[in-house]
């Protein structure tokens, strides 16, 4: 019997303020859920920390809400730990491109086999308002009260730059786009990331702001081409929705480790005889 | 008894090392017990090399201090060595390059003309001079050459060739040239025993493979990056996956989602990388999830001396956490230690969900020891409580408050089984909770794990004298040394009682106090600056200690234990006490 | 003695802190003490939000227990915390809402209704709540009527009349609609002393300022971000730079980078963030570079509780290192001290050229007190040793040997000055040394220093009896609810002694063995689970102690105090005593 | 009187093997210090961890050898603390990539007044020998037996996608445009980044490889295109060297912090007065 989305919702009550742009990106992720009809206990969401931060929680499925910047590191551990899992990682913009922005080059690098939904609210929404690396810098908040001193990041950019293999943008105010999008993202094989523009109703209200902005990606466009994705990251007019570029002839880290795993024919005795002989 | 110390000096690129390395197997393969010792230099590549080898048909307790033949390649090697030979040593120099004095024999090897006229190049000098060597020690040059096959065999029949020429011209050389020291010669002798040669990073690397770790995540850090490359190699061929990530965060966190995907997992890494890795500890603490961290500390604060040992991490592993956040602190004493505690690290940390610390040091990293073909067996293999059919039906609680503080544990895939891991505080459901009597209730289910831990058997090892005036107590790598030490007291007529303790944390307080109660006074050593354990254990047992500390970068020697019981012993060095109250 | 608690419940969002903080404020402007509390909500935004002030005629120690008003904006807020009013105290309840039911008296206002009348919106209610709650205390209108035209000025003139509006509406009402009960009346009274109302990260941020705190570089996390937002907004005002960076650890690289440069800098944080500046505790130990952590303690371990107080941190402040890394750690005891104190830490911190550690923790980074306008010339400001003309012409040594362990420091710009500051073991002039003397020596200098702050005076407060059977020993925040228990013992017949230590580490070993000579019995308090400070604590001084650990994200009552002094009295808590030694 | 290279020697024995691509980066260092004739005393070298980690120690100016990875924020600091300085930061492809990675789009998005002088030898050096985020996937190290796992990345996509207002690369084996390019990104108003290629001969000898592969920019490109710039980071044949991309237009994060202290005239009695009256 197929599922249904009240077999992903968990029973823990949703913290989150009214109006926040999360509660899009979560029933999108029930429906995507439902669309791939994934069993909830083959599923793990891991996250960091941030509002966003708190979506495993309300999700039925395994979960891990890990701490703040880690989210990816850890989702690959548990990738690897069980490649048969469906693992999606979900984070702010703070916790994914300030403490944690290291981490993404690397897990882009490896390829692995796991969904990246970036919840960008351009804040600070947990710790009530403070800039983030995507913050315009006009926003004059908390933490900036002459204006926020850094030009601010773009995630679409950083991916392209670190040959992630799906990367793509959605939005909070398209439901509907942003649960295909996240089908299409667990189904690519490979890394697949997709920047999910998700107001804070309460610190940076920027649904106004994103409603007048963002355009569809044209469905002629020719997602295999890196020179293309460039162009629409550099086009500073239109905030693009859609997938920007995509690549699956990429082996995954998981085909790569099989690889190398699967030069050894599984003899355990052996293998041990031969190592302790090699200090005889 | 038969006990030599050969300590071998040059310039690195010259062979010292491999050099010292054949010798220490063909002691091994004699059926001797041997440990080594070797310095880094300060250049990455080049600079003064030294590597040592102690061997004996007893067992070998410490590195040893001054050298019964010193074997210089170079005039350099000679000064910085020259002053560690015995009086009555040997000294074999290349008259080529200098002409010492002293009291030892002087005894002259041309190593680099032998080279030449033999090899036609300079490479073979090692090779040669592991001749010199056993011919010196008395060992069969078939034995050696069997060891030349060994190491140069994958390079081709000519290398090994030219290699056997170059061990047999050494080998002629002492024939010819007789040396006049009475020496004990090493032959081969049969033994029940099939020994192997091991580092510590080796063994306990292997030891983590047998506890059934298939997932290692780490980041290169010296002395602990031969961990990662043994388990690149090597993991794999047990089915198991490597990860060289970005960092140490990134070690230890793919490390715990691994272990929450049901893997037993493990990192390694030195100091700079666990004060990096101190956050992810207290998630693990935190949600409960099993993790090994091995940390082979090296001589701090800060990058320090990298390739210096010290025991100066003990407290970052004890109390490392913002909040109460209680693991398992463990530390193996010697190479063989080293790989059956690895089993102990994962048993506890699956049986308790927690993380565990194992301690070693760059001197236990990297020595190598002789010690019996292992048997795995020995330390059976313990895995994480799972939830029953039952448990998972009937609405899974992940943290379910039990008598022993552990909750059966489910994995993504188990029907029934779903929950949200967090380092949230929690209900038994794994909800975030923040009301008092949660946050008390889970932080003693926490705290009573380690309490557990407490109470199992076999975390220490006494030595020595069963009832004592003194008592010394010691941790991890010290092990041998303090033994040694202890063994030279008794012989000077100081009977010493010794206990290592190989659980550091929790302080396991049954053993401790019956060795207290056996003892009159109580040294605790370790390679520190402030007495870390030392500490810890006065907090616990407020009685006054005397605390021996060495923070230069190197091992104990036995020597040294020695001295400290005797000062003791006459009264010269006295407790620290405490504090007095009013009445 | 007047003192008076008033609570106040409600929906986050309905204005229940800023009544809480306006009522504060008319209390301090009318000279009284105040002592406030709060909590926060799960939610976001929203959720259930209470506030709470003591105030007082007399120094107020303590938040308090049990309410003498209660005022609740809605029914939920009855169920919170309607057991916790006084069994004779006053409820001011919403009759549109509920009917509640007590031996308290049961107080009718129709808040919703009045506000809608007068203010034609919902948004006034909490200002109406304060003209009640004035009204009931006695306080006069036209001190009231300032406040608000204080914090609503800048919104104009419609806005201010608004807010009179509802303000006397609330007034009116209890003038026309009398309760019964007889409370204390906190009318102006004149006082020489001019009070301010600061919460500990208010105090301690300018503290930091007039210390000469020019750097500050730091990441958000509750409870300290709003130290970060604090200096964001006024540090340049004094020619000072701030930069929230990336990430906690960037924060401590830009501070040490800033101090190397000459800049009096510091961070602030919370245990996750501390957690990751580990490492470079490290290097500015090593460094010998100046710098200030404030750790604002949150409930632990991992994400723990983030809106809750605990005093978990202190392990990882005084242990936090790889290796011997020495530092110091302070621990202001209330408000006005976070301020002073804070002097302090720049002070020792440039004076032992070493990072300074100062906890405070949630409860007392947010709760505000009462205190004298500042004198900051109280505590002089310190600036680091420079080196002298000769000193850089005769070839400047960075790391010189010294009695105190301190050396001049030299800054980039300084003619004759050059030099590198490394994380590695180094000689005297910074060059990279590995050498057992070197490090043996400079482990020596580093912690001497260390020990030489330990002998610094002033860094702990005695209260209470000058001898007694029971001492009491407390840091941080938890001064206040001891020094009230301690007040409350006495009264009970049961004299006590109380030390504050506000020096966490090193321990200022004179001031507490003079404190134990005049005490029977030790009680160390503490808010963490496993007793932190008790284990530093008895590994010094050999004592048994009776730890007194609470662990539920709340601040000590002084009840509780109260109840172990006299739990410890009655004989029914014993210390834990140590092991014994043979003979 | 003008400065020469012995002004910018220290008295520390240089550590590295014989061959090392970094001592040609040191003694470009040296030449550009001279050309540029910097007071010693005024210049800061900062570093990570890592073989060329050590060379602030080999220069007579301040120094600064930090923690691992940490180069930037450290450097940002010493910047901020007294904005006279000239500061240089250099470090290696672990040190910058690996386990600093995070910081340098921080660095970037501040546009701090530094420069950064990444040290490439694709290899952890110090640690001798494991693969780092520039190795390529076919070598085969001691932490890298069976291939390196991951794809590598290119530090001059990074460098474009942060926005970093001075991209250049150079080259060990070309000492004279190395120094020269050091001259142009220290005179930069702005964050300075330049990619230099510096093979390790002992654990991954480059130098014939990229003797091979490196082109210079042509002189008639036009470095404020950040579109051209991008596809020259796209172009697989060549390995160029020269500056990428340039753009002096903007401000720095030091005048930055300026123009915000700048609104108020120094008074601290009257702040101080003012900032404790908000409490009374
Ligand atoms: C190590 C550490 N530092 C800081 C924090 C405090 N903190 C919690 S969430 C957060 C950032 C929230 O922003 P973002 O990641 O964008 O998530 P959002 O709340 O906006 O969804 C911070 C700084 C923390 N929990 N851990
Ligand atoms: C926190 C920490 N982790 C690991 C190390 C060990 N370590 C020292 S240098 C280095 C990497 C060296 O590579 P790179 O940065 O490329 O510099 P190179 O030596 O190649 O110049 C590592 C991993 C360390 N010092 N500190
Ligand atoms: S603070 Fe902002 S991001 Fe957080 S729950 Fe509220 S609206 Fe959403
Ligand atoms: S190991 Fe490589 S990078 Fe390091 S000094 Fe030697 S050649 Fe240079
Ligand atoms: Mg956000
Ligand atoms: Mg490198």
């Amino acid at each position: 019997m197929a599922h249904t989305t009240a077999d992903y919702k968990s029973e823990v009550k949703i913290t989150w303020c009214p109006g926040c742009g999360d509660f899009a990106v979560l029933n999108a992720l029930y429906q995507a859920l439902v669309t791939m009809d994934l069993d909830p206990k083959n599923v793990v969401v891991v996250s960091g920390i941030g509002c966003s931060g708190r979506l495993p929680i309300f999700v039925n499925s395994f979960g891990f809400h890990g701490v703040h910047g880690r989210v990816l590191p850890t989702a690959m551990g548990v990738k690897i730990g069980n490649p048969k899992l469906t693992v999606i990682a979900v984070g702010g913009d703070g916790d994914g491109l300030a403490i944690g922005g290291g981490h993404f080059p690397h897990a882009a690098r490896r390829n692995i086999d796991i969904t990246y939904i970036m919840l960008d609210n351009n804040i600070y929404g947990l710790t009530k308002g403070q800039a983030s690396p995507t913050t315009a810098q006009s926003f004059q908040g908390k933490s900036s009260p002459y204006g926020v001193s850094e030009e601010n990041l773009n995630p679409i950019a950083l991916a392209l730059a670190y040959d992630v293999s799906f990367v793509a943008r959605a939005y909070s105010g398209q439901l509907k786009h942003l649960s295909d999008l996240m089908v299409d993202a667990v189904n690519h094989k490979g890394f697949s990331f997709v920047h999910t523009l998700s107001p804070c109703v309460v610190f940076n209200d920027t649904y106004k702001y994103y409603g007048k902005k963002v355009t569809p990606i044209a469905p002629y466009e020719n997602t295999s081409s890196k020179m293309r994705a460039l162009e629409m990251w550099q086009d500073k007019e239109h905030i693009f929705l859609g997938t920007f570029y995509k690549d699956e002839t990429r082996q995954t880290f998981n085909e790569r480790i099989r690889d190398i795993i699967g030069q050894f024919p599984r003899d355990d005795e052996k293998y041990f005889r031969e190592l302790v002989n090699r200090y005889a | 008894m038969k006990d030599i110390l050969v300590r071998i000096g040059g310039e690195g690129g010259e062979g010292v090392i491999s050099c010292g390395e054949m010798l220490t197997t063909a002691f091994a393969r004699s059926a001797y017990d041997v440990y080594t010792f070797r310095t880094y230099p300060a250049e990455i590549k080049g600079g003064p090399a030294m590597f040592q080898v102690r061997a004996s048909d007893a067992p070998v307790l410490s590195q040893g201090a001054a050298a019964d033949i010193l074997i210089t390649f170079n005039e350099e090697a000679h000064q910085l060595h020259g002053n560690t030979i015995r009086p009555d040593g040997l000294l074999v120099y290349e008259p080529a390059h200098y002409k010492p004095e002293g009291t030892f024999e002087c005894y002259a090897v041309p190593l680099d003309e032998i080279t030449l006229n033999v090899v036609k190049s300079k490479l073979g000098k090692n090779v040669v001079a592991l001749g010199v060597c056993s011919r010196i020690l008395g060992m069969s040059i078939e034995l050696l050459e069997e060891m030349v096959r060994d190491r140069f065999g994958k390079k081709g029949e000519m290398v090994v060739a030219k290699n056997i020429e170059a061990l047999k011209a050494g080998y002629d050389y002492v024939d010819k040239h007789p040396f006049k020291k009475d020496l004990p010669k090493f032959a081969a002798i049969k033994s029940p025993i099939k020994r192997i040669v091991m580092s510590g990073n080796e063994a306990l690397s292997i030891g983590a493979i047998s506890a059934g770790c298939r997932y290692y995540g780490g980041y290169p850090i010296t002395p602990a990056s031969d961990i990662l490359e043994f388990m690149e190699k090597d993991l794999p061929k047990f089915g198991g996956a490597v990860v060289q990530t970005e960092d140490e965060i990134s070690a230890l966190a793919s490390v715990i989602g691994a272990s929450f995907a049901g893997k037993k997992a493990m990192t390694a890494t030195s100091g700079p990388g666990l004060a990096l890795m101190v956050e992810l500890m207290g998630l693990s603490a935190m949600s409960e999830i099993p993790c090994v961290i091995v940390d082979a500390m090296r001589s701090g604060p800060s990058t320090g001396m990298p390739t210096k040992t010290e025991q100066g991490d003990m407290n970052l592993a004890v109390y490392g956490a913002h909040g109460d956040a209680p693991r398992i602190v463990l530390a193996p004493g010697d190479a063989e230690e080293c790989m059956y505690l690895m089993i102990q690290a994962f048993n506890l940390s699956e049986k308790y969900q927690c993380p565990v610390l194992y301690l070693t040091d760059q001197s236990l990293a990297h020595r190598t020891q002789t010690f019996p073909w292992p048997d795995f067996k020995r330390v059976p293999v313990v895995n994480r409580e799972l939830p029953t059919e039952k448990d998972l039906k009937e609405g899974y609680v992940r943290f379910k408050m039990t008598d022993s503080g552990v909750s059966p544990m489910a994995l993504p895939g188990m029907e029934g089984g779903c929950y949200a891991a967090t380092g949230l505080e929690h209900t038994e459901k794994g909800a975030p909770n923040f009301t008092p009597k949660m946050h008390t209730q889970m932080s003693f289910k926490r705290a009573r794990k380690i309490e557990m831990a407490s109470r199992e058997s076999g975390f220490t090892a006494r030595y020595g004298a069963k009832k004592a005036k003194i008592g010394i107590i010691g941790w991890g790598s010290t092990q041998g040394a303090i033994r040694e030490g202890v063994d030279m007291a008794a012989k000077a007529g100081i009977p010493v009682a010794h206990l290592q303790v190989k659980m550091v944390y929790p302080l396991p307080e049954a053993d401790i106090k019956e060795f207290l109660s056996s003892v009159e006074q109580v040294i605790v050593a370790e390679l520190n600056y402030s007495g870390q354990y030392n500490q810890l254990f006065r907090s616990r047992f407020l009685l006054p200690t005397i605390a021996m500390t060495k923070c230069e970068g190197l091992p104990f020697y036995a020597e040294e234990i020695l001295a400290k019981i005797q000062a003791v012993a006459s009264g010269s060095e006295q407790p620290v006490a405490g504090a007095v109250l009013s009445r």
